[in-house]
């Protein structure tokens, strides 16, 4: 790769690959020799390197290392909030479609059906995402390479898989008038079971990091996707247009979801910022910015919903609010994420308020 | 399983030379982190990082040591590295068994195995594990795991003109640091203390196999003053979790129960 | 050095410095360029030893020491003048040792006269020949040797003549009371270098000059030692040699000098910068400082080795050296009969080092120019002048790992890039030959501490590249062959006579290194089989030896350069990996380990003694001593050459056998170290009307334009140049390895905030610095580590500039060499680059330009050279160099 | 999955975790790859180990150069030196970098009078016209007397510079060998 230094009294252009090794007379066979390097610089260290203008020296009482981020943001892109929003809407239409089988299910059957088919192609879409965000998508099926409890992600892909799975069969057998059907029921109920898991783990996952404002969320984050699964289902209920029972349902669910929605909300800010610094990029900056955005079209799809009397087209308004408003709430949790944890600062405080290893001192039961 | 091995930087040692960041790059033949001119005193490769394997810190501060005789100014080096804790935030989340705790008590990223999918990378709570963008796989140091496999001594330790980089057995590590923390305190540098020798000092990674000895607070090295592995805390997310799971259960259930046969 | 104790080289190692009970590091910044060797100075640290760092910037070297002293750049013969008075005045030195083992009881003549007396100049200045006649220098009623004395000190870089007459003081005064013995001199000569002087000229606090004087007195005697530190920091300055006799009177009045933990330790810069002074790529020098000889004065053979032969000291060998030399280089062809061939040896007629070689280069007198692993477009003073040199040859030859700047002057110099100069009107061939590395040959390099190392070929090189072994080899059969029809003419003969028959090995057929050693060490001519060392060397042609130094670095025909037994398998000193010249010894001087009688003086810091039993010298090192002479041996009125050496002469390789605090003879500007302001300074010299070393060297000429003396308006601010320990010098090493550059990649300055206020530099931002030379651009680090001095209530601003920056490699910068004219020290003709002034402003403003090529940077002023120098040492007239040509042309011989 | 175990543990390692009832599956024994299980360090591999010395500063740390099929795979400190105990600074650690980089040219390179590019040529051909030039410039400018009648036995139009970094072999040749030339304008960074 080549990369032009600003030095303008030069001729040439520098060109490196970061080793410089001829291979004819050295080796290369290092534990990270094959480490690829085709930019010069490490692309998040450069994004958030900027040079320092002030002479050094730390600032008493409140130090930290020339502002420069002490933890690693995520490096998770478009892919994986998006992944959050279709994972929690494929959990929860699971949930809600093994609650429909329940009972005399007759009436429910295009909902049931529905349901489980936004769970297999949700389930399809999930795998995608992740495959899209990984660095080596061609190592995908690692993540089922072992079962390790203690890594959320990890849970999560066998989650994902049990969802996937159970959708699939419960799509393809449900119904039959055999043994098969009975199996494709019970497939139903499971699915259901994944998805309340598929639906409310990437909260877990997202709480279970060291981003501070994370942390600090970790009681809330997976009721907010969670409830925000729900409320998507609501919202894609309302746009697909569902009619009589379907609708009556979904619409209990998608409300119900909602209200959760922006209560949890409410309880997130107010959690995270125990520590002021940690909760600030809720409140300032573009992250701030995103997440009022979220919260303001949650509140709108639940208000457009409850006007009585609903035509087709406040549906789909409402509908595309809440959608909007349930994948903005991931997107936005991912940059309120981010900002957190290029703020060394909010982690210093964090601990320093005790809110770091000592909080778990304080928890007797844990 | 042969003893546990580690790292003790001793900061009061230090010189700033950087021979341990380059010697580091030659052994595991990483590539530069680019050229970028920081301004932040001699430190221009800022921060461990997917390429950076160490790292050294430099501090200036108007304030003197107790030591220096004279003068209102000292200048702080301290060699960073990944601490392979012993409950370590990366390990603990990566879901492809790519990261392991080895025969040496490290903790080693299998490069092979390595799916890239960041997650070890928010969960480290000293920003230590990191991916380059190109690559896509997430690197760290490997406490020289291939050099420790025929008992040799980790790059970067061996290279440490000062010996501020001790390499060894972690007890014996442990114990000496104790004795240079008290030796230090007799001398007049009573503000030197040991950062994360043990579970006791930082109970939120019960300990580091690669500790300190620092003279200031850890913030001003850029180090967490309590860290703790998140999995220690994700209890809490489980429940919350499983909360949601049950309320949405109940509102599906509610929802099928309250809308489903009225019409 | 070698004007002190006898030999240029370090006098100790740096493992050695354990045992110091204070390091003083000044003119050094240790810890960034020489680390490793630091590992030393941080264990004494933790043993307990007091580490000082004098420096004007605080850099990573203050940052572990005990103490910073920050000191004005160019001021540091004030300071240790001060602390010499302190010494004295305190009446704090180690008598016996100064008694015995110095020339401080010496008494000398009576026309000398001090600096005190003539107003910063010594008596014997001859303002017609712009330099001093040294005679009135001389002990009293010893006759100096008329002119002739040329032969060079062991002085690790130029060596200087030395009349070498039997100087052993005729008169002494054992209780150092004779107001005219040196000691009594020595005292008036320091009388005003008092801690208020210190202060105002330093720019140092009373209190913290006097924590250093303390430390060091505290840490001398017969149970505590102490040792200096010094690297270039010291020799770059026009006094740069006066420097370091500061530090080797303190040592010698303190009693440090070889002893455990004391001595004077000098850190060089490359792999074998003390090899090439052994074995020198030097002008002045033969191999093992045999000096080469002067056209005035060494007509023939005979009068070569009188004039150099010393009638007392070692140098009365000094014969057998030369004809062991001779004998090697020309073989069968060199008889008694034909003077051993000496009439084959080019003379000198006045200085033709480096820097006279470019401004000849530049004016067109050199034709053809080899560079072989130097980088001087970056690494010399006023690279725009050195680029100049390079245009003007015929033809470049080129040898190193890439395409440096030096390669490519045609094409990729800040002049081309300006347009200044067109590349297609640079009429000089070039020819770039790739070097082997380290690695891809056998040989040798000679570190700091006089260690001769070996480096096996571990693999074969690459391509084209050769190592300049081979390259010098195959030149030399070729010019063999050329000549082979051309023997008629009488001036050819050295190249058919010069014995150039090395063994070929390998598949490149390369000469072997180890022959090339064998040749080195000496061998006995009969059968060629290695000598064991010097003393086994002969005058009558039986024996050949390359470079006397070095003998017995073969012994037994076993290459000891490469021997490599583990360090824990012997004591500290590890006499058996590789070896150090003289005869293995690792410290110098240590028959001053012991008392007069022969007893280590104390237990703790016993190294060499006298064994009553066996009657010789042992101990820990091998004796720096003539093992079976006692302590109480007195030579006779008679003896002469080595037999004049007593019992009681650690310094075996001075004439007197005593460390010189006062140099009566070899050195150009006075026998005593005087403190003189920096060619640029900011201030006026505050002891003396003289501002400059009135010896210094200067050339005026229009593309090397200096600046007023001091006060210049345009030149505010003092300048300092220094490296760091991510790049290697000129970066030839180092910018083009991505592991290096990321860790320093670009070019900064480094200012104090108050400066960074005054002239609205922020940090991180770009800044423009100018001399008369020329403008860079740099970087700013705005740092409290550069503190600015108060001197006389006013604040004096520092600024410091890395060099390691060109146009070429990974990372890029300006040069700051660009910004520095040529001046030089007397002695060792080394340039002063670590003061001078110039001044600095926010931006990127800078234009490209250097005098040299686009004319006047700034506003012309009347030069104000007078202000330099007093009426009475005259003003160097402008010459075709302009510098004081009588005295360099003709006068040095 | 990439895991090739030549040992009888099950390939997928969520099986040898049932056999061996690990829960977690943090351990290297469980979730090791067989690279990791064969991992070892390079300089084992090794063919020869050859002593060098550092070719930077004057200090002169020890240094082992390993190497293997003729390839340099290794240069670290040497142990065994009491200069250095094995230690490197940043510049010697990087000595791999600089012996075995990509930035070594390999050609002769020549630029002709007034040129303005390089051009390869062969060595010999190159030390054949380096050696007529000297030869040349030394005819042309030989100055055998000065004014006075001494000896002077030398050319003033050919210089060389470069030493520190050389070998004492190599000094000793370019000293021997100008100084025969009657070159005596040789000179090093010593004075620099």
């Amino acid at each position: 790769m080549s990369t032009t230094v600003r030095y303008k009294n030069s001729v040439e252009r520098v060109y490196t690959d970061g080793r410089d090794i001829d291979t004819e007379a050295g080796d290369l066979t290092g534990e990270a020799a094959d480490q690829r390097a085709s930019g010069s610089t490490d692309k998040h260290l450069k994004e958030q390197m900027q040079v320092w203008r002030q002479a050094p020296g730390p600032r008493t009482g409140d130090p930290a290392y020339y502002n420069v981020p002490m933890l690693n943001e995520p490096v998770w892109e478009w892919a994986i909030p998006t992944y959050y929003y279709v994972g929690g809407l494929t959990g929860a239409a699971l949930v809600l479609g093994a609650a429909s089988q329940m009972g005399d299910a007759g009436g429910r059957k295009e909902l049931i059906r529905r349901c489980h088919w936004i769970g297999l192609i949700g389930a399809g879409i999930s795998g995608g995402l992740l495959i899209y965000d990984l660095g080596v998508p061609s190592r995908f099926f690692n993540m089922l390479r072992v079962f390790r409890p203690t890594s959320v992600m990890n849970m999560g892909a066998w989650i994902l898989t049990g969802a996937g799975g159970t959708a699939f069969l419960a799509v393809v057998l449900r119904g039959r008038e055999n043994r098969f059907g009975a199996a494709g029921e019970i497939a139903g109920y499971l699915a259901g079971m994944f998805g309340a898991g598929l639906a409310t783990y990437t909260g877990v996952l997202t709480a279970n990091t060291a981003v501070p404002v994370w942390q600090a969320s970790r009681r809330v984050l997976p009721i907010l996707f969670g409830t925000s699964a729900m409320s998507s289902v609501g919202a894609l209920f309302e746009l697909l247009g569902g009619k009589g029972e379907e609708r009556r349902l979904t619409k209990i669910f998608g409300t119900a979801g909602q209200i959760a929605e922006f209560a949890a909300s409410v309880a997130m800010e107010k959690q995270a910022s125990v520590v002021p610094r940690v909760g600030r990029p809720l409140k300032k900056g573009l992250s701030g910015f995103v997440w009022r955005a979220a919260m303001t079209l949650t509140a709108a799809g639940l208000v457009l919903g409850l006007i009585p009397k609903p035509t087709r087209r406040r549906r789909l308004a409402a509908g595309i609010a809440g959608t909007l408003g349930s994948a903005l709430m991931r997107a936005s949790v991912e940059h309120i994420g981010t900002a957190s944890a290029r703020d060394a600062r909010a982690s210093f405080q964090q601990q320093r308020a005790g809110y770091g290893a000592a909080e778990i001192a304080r928890q007797p039961n844990q | 399983m042969a003893a546990s091995k580690g790292f003790f930087t001793d900061t009061t040692l230090c010189i700033g030379c950087k021979a341990c960041e380059v010697a580091c790059k030659q052994w595991n033949q990483l590539p530069d982190d680019g050229f970028l001119f920081s301004g932040m005193s001699y430190d221009n490769t800022v921060h461990l990082g997917g390429s950076t394997w160490r790292h050294v810190a430099f501090v200036e501060r108007p304030v003197p040591l107790n030591t220096q005789t004279d003068g209102a100014f000292s200048w702080l080096f301290s060699s960073d590295v990944c601490k392979h804790c012993a409950r370590a935030g990366c390990l603990e989340s990566c879901p492809t068994g790519a990261i392991i705790r080895t025969e040496f008590g490290s903790v080693y990223v299998q490069p092979d195995v390595c799916n890239g999918c960041g997650y070890c990378i928010v969960s480290c709570p000293f920003g230590v594990i990191n991916r380059r963008e190109e690559d896509g796989r997430a690197w760290k140091c490997t406490l020289c795991y291939d050099r420790l496999r025929d008992d040799l001594v980790p790059a970067c330790a061996k290279a440490c003109p000062t010996e501020s980089i001790q390499f060894g057995d972690l007890d014996e590590l442990r114990a000496h640091a104790k004795e240079r923390v008290e030796q230090l305190h007799e001398r007049g540098m009573p503000e030197a203390y040991l950062y994360g020798a043990s579970a006791d000092d930082q109970p939120g990674t019960e300990g580091l196999n690669a500790f300190f000895l620092l003279v200031d607070k850890p913030e001003v090295y850029n180090l967490p003053p309590d860290p703790v592995a998140p999995a220690k805390k994700v209890k809490d997310a489980w429940l919350a979790a499983g909360a949601a799971a049950a309320g949405m259960a109940l509102a599906a259930v509610g929802a099928v129960f309250f809308g489903g046969h009225r019409a | 050095m070698g004007t002190s104790f006898g030999r240029g080289g370090a006098t100790t190692f740096p493992g050695d410095l354990v045992n110091s009970d204070v390091i003083v590091i000044e003119g050094s910044n240790m810890a960034e360029c020489h680390p490793v060797a630091f590992r030393w100075v941080m264990q004494a640290r933790e043993r307990g030893a007091t580490i000082i760092h004098v420096d004007p910037r605080f850099t990573r070297t203050s940052a572990v020491a005990n103490l910073h002293v920050p000191i004005r750049a160019g001021s540091d013969i004030a300071f240790l003048g001060g602390i010499i008075r302190y010494i004295i005045e305190n009446e704090r030195y180690f008598k016996e040792y100064v008694v015995n083992y110095t020339n401080a009881p010496a008494i000398i003549g009576d026309d000398f006269k001090d600096t005190e007396d003539l107003d910063g100049v010594f008596s014997g200045w001859d303002k017609k020949k712009g330099k001093y006649e040294t005679r009135t220098w001389m002990y009293k009623d010893v006759d100096p040797e008329p002119a002739g004395g040329t032969r060079e000190s062991e002085a690790g870089e130029k060596g200087q003549p030395i009349q070498r007459n039997p100087i052993q003081a005729e008169h002494t005064d054992e209780t150092l009371q004779h107001p005219r013995c040196v000691f009594q001199i020595l005292k008036k000569h320091y009388s005003r270098y008092t801690p208020e002087l210190v202060e105002e000229t330093c720019g140092i606090p009373r209190y913290l000059f006097l924590k250093v004087a303390e430390a060091l007195c505290r840490n001398s005697g017969r149970e505590r030692t102490g040792a200096f530190v010094y690297a270039v920091g010291w020799t770059q300055h026009t006094v740069g040699v006066q420097y370091i006799r500061s530090a080797a009177i303190i040592q010698l009045l303190l009693g440090n000098m070889g002893r455990p933990g004391g001595g004077i330790m000098a850190l060089r810069g490359h792999a074998s910068i003390q090899g090439s002074t052994d074995i020198p790529t030097l002008y002045n020098l033969l191999p093992g400082y045999l000096p080469m000889p002067k056209a005035k004065h060494d007509k023939d053979l005979a009068t070569y080795l009188r004039l150099n032969t010393s009638p007392s000291g070692w140098w009365g060998e000094f014969p057998k050296y030369m004809i062991s030399m001779l004998k090697a280089w020309y073989g069968d062809a060199a008889t008694k009969e034909n003077d051993w061939r000496y009439d084959y040896l080019p003379t000198l007629t006045g200085d033709h080092s480096h820097m006279n070689t470019v401004v000849d280069m530049a004016d067109g007198a050199v034709k053809g120019y080899f560079v072989m692993g130097e980088n001087p477009a970056v690494g010399s003073m006023n690279g725009a002048l050195q680029r100049k040199g390079l245009r003007q040859l015929d033809w470049l030859v080129v040898r190193d790992f890439q395409l440096i700047e030096t390669a490519e002057f045609w094409r990729d110099a800040p002049e081309i890039a300006r347009g200044d100069v067109k590349t297609k009107d640079i009429k000089t061939e070039v020819f770039f030959f790739p070097g082997a590395a380290h690695t891809e040959k056998d040989g040798s390099f000679t570190n700091t501490q006089r260690m001769l190392q070996w480096h096996h070929k571990a693999v074969e090189p690459r391509g084209d590249s050769r190592s300049e072994l081979d390259f010098i080899f195959k030149l030399g059969q070729r010019l063999k062959e050329l000549y082979a029809n051309e023997y008629g003419q009488i001036r050819n003969w050295p190249i058919r006579d010069m014995t150039w028959d090395y063994p070929e090995i390998g598949p490149l057929k390369e000469p072997s290194a180890e022959a090339v050693l064998h040749e080195i060490n000496g061998y006995t001519v009969a059968d060629r089989k290695p000598v064991e060392g010097y003393s086994s060397l002969k005058d009558d042609g039986s024996t050949a030896c390359g470079c006397w130094i070095y003998s017995g670095c073969y012994r037994g025909g076993k290459n000891m350069t490469a021997r490599r037994k583990p360090y824990w398998e012997q004591n500290h000193l590890a006499p058996e990996w590789a070896w150090v010249w003289p005869h293995n010894r690792r410290i110098l001087y240590n028959r001053a380990s012991a008392d007069p009688n022969g007893a280590p003086w104390s237990e703790r810091k016993k190294l060499v003694w006298w064994d009553e039993q066996k009657q010789e010298w042992t101990g820990l090192d091998q004796p720096d001593f003539i093992v079976k002479r006692g302590p109480s041996h007195r030579p006779s009125k008679e003896a002469r050459g080595k037999e004049t050496i007593s019992g009681v002469d650690p310094f075996i390789m001075q004439a007197d056998g005593k460390g010189w605090i006062y140099v009566a003879t070899g050195l150009q500007d006075g026998p005593l170290p005087t403190h003189y302001e920096p060619q640029e300074s900011i201030a006026k010299n505050p002891l003396y009307g003289q501002q400059c070393n009135p010896e210094r060297m200067e050339w005026i000429r229009k593309d090397n334009p200096y600046h007023q003396p001091y006060d210049d308006p345009r030149f505010p601010y003092l300048i300092t140049t220094y490296r760091l320990t991510e790049h290697h010098t000129a970066g030839g090493m180092s910018r083009w390895l991505s592991w290096l550059s990321e860790l320093q990649p670009e070019m900064f300055c480094e200012i104090s905030p108050e400066l960074a206020e005054e002239r609205g530099l922020k940090n991180g931002e770009w800044a423009t610095i100018r001399t008369m030379r020329g403008e860079i651009e740099t970087r700013v680090l705005v740092t409290r580590r550069m503190q600015p001095l108060r001197i006389k209530g006013k604040l004096v601003h520092q600024i410091g500039l890395p060099y390691h920056w060109s146009t070429k490699g990974l990372v890029r910068g300006d040069a700051a060499n660009d910004l520095i004219g040529f001046v030089a020290d007397p002695n060792v003709s080394i340039q002063e680059s670590k003061a001078f002034t110039g001044n600095i402003e926010p931006g990127r403003k800078s234009k490209g330009r250097r005098h040299a090529t686009s004319g006047r940077l700034v506003k012309k002023l009347p030069s104000r050279e007078q202000d330099r120098d007093l009426p009475k040492v005259g003003h160097k007239p402008e010459s075709k160099h302009g510098y004081k040509a009588e005295q360099t042309k003709e006068g040095n011989i | 999955m990439s895991d090739h175990n030549g040992s009888s543990a099950p390939v997928w390692p969520v099986l040898r975790q049932f056999a061996k009832g690990d829960l977690f599956a943090l351990d290297g024994s469980t979730a090791g790859s067989s690279r990791t299980e064969s991992l070892a360090s390079r300089t084992k591999t090794a063919d020869r180990v050859v002593g060098s010395v550092c070719p930077y500063c004057a200090v002169g740390c020890g240094q082992l150069v390993y190497v293997k099929d003729e390839k340099i795979i290794d240069i670290e400190g040497d142990p065994a030196s009491p200069v250095s105990n094995g230690c490197l600074c940043p510049k010697g650690a990087a000595t791999f970098q600089l012996v075995t980089g990509s930035h070594r040219v390999s050609d002769v390179l020549y630029r002709r009078p007034h040129g303005t590019e390089w051009e390869k040529i062969p060595l010999e051909q190159a030390m054949d016209m380096v050696a007529e030039r000297v030869k040349r410039t030394r005819d042309e400018n030989w100055e055998d007397r000065d004014k006075d009648g001494n000896p002077l036995r030398r050319t003033m139009a050919i210089a060389h510079l470069g030493g520190a970094t050389l070998d004492n072999e190599e000094n000793y040749l370019i000293k021997k060998l100008f100084t025969n030339l009657g070159i005596v304008q040789v000179e090093n960074q010593a004075r620099i």
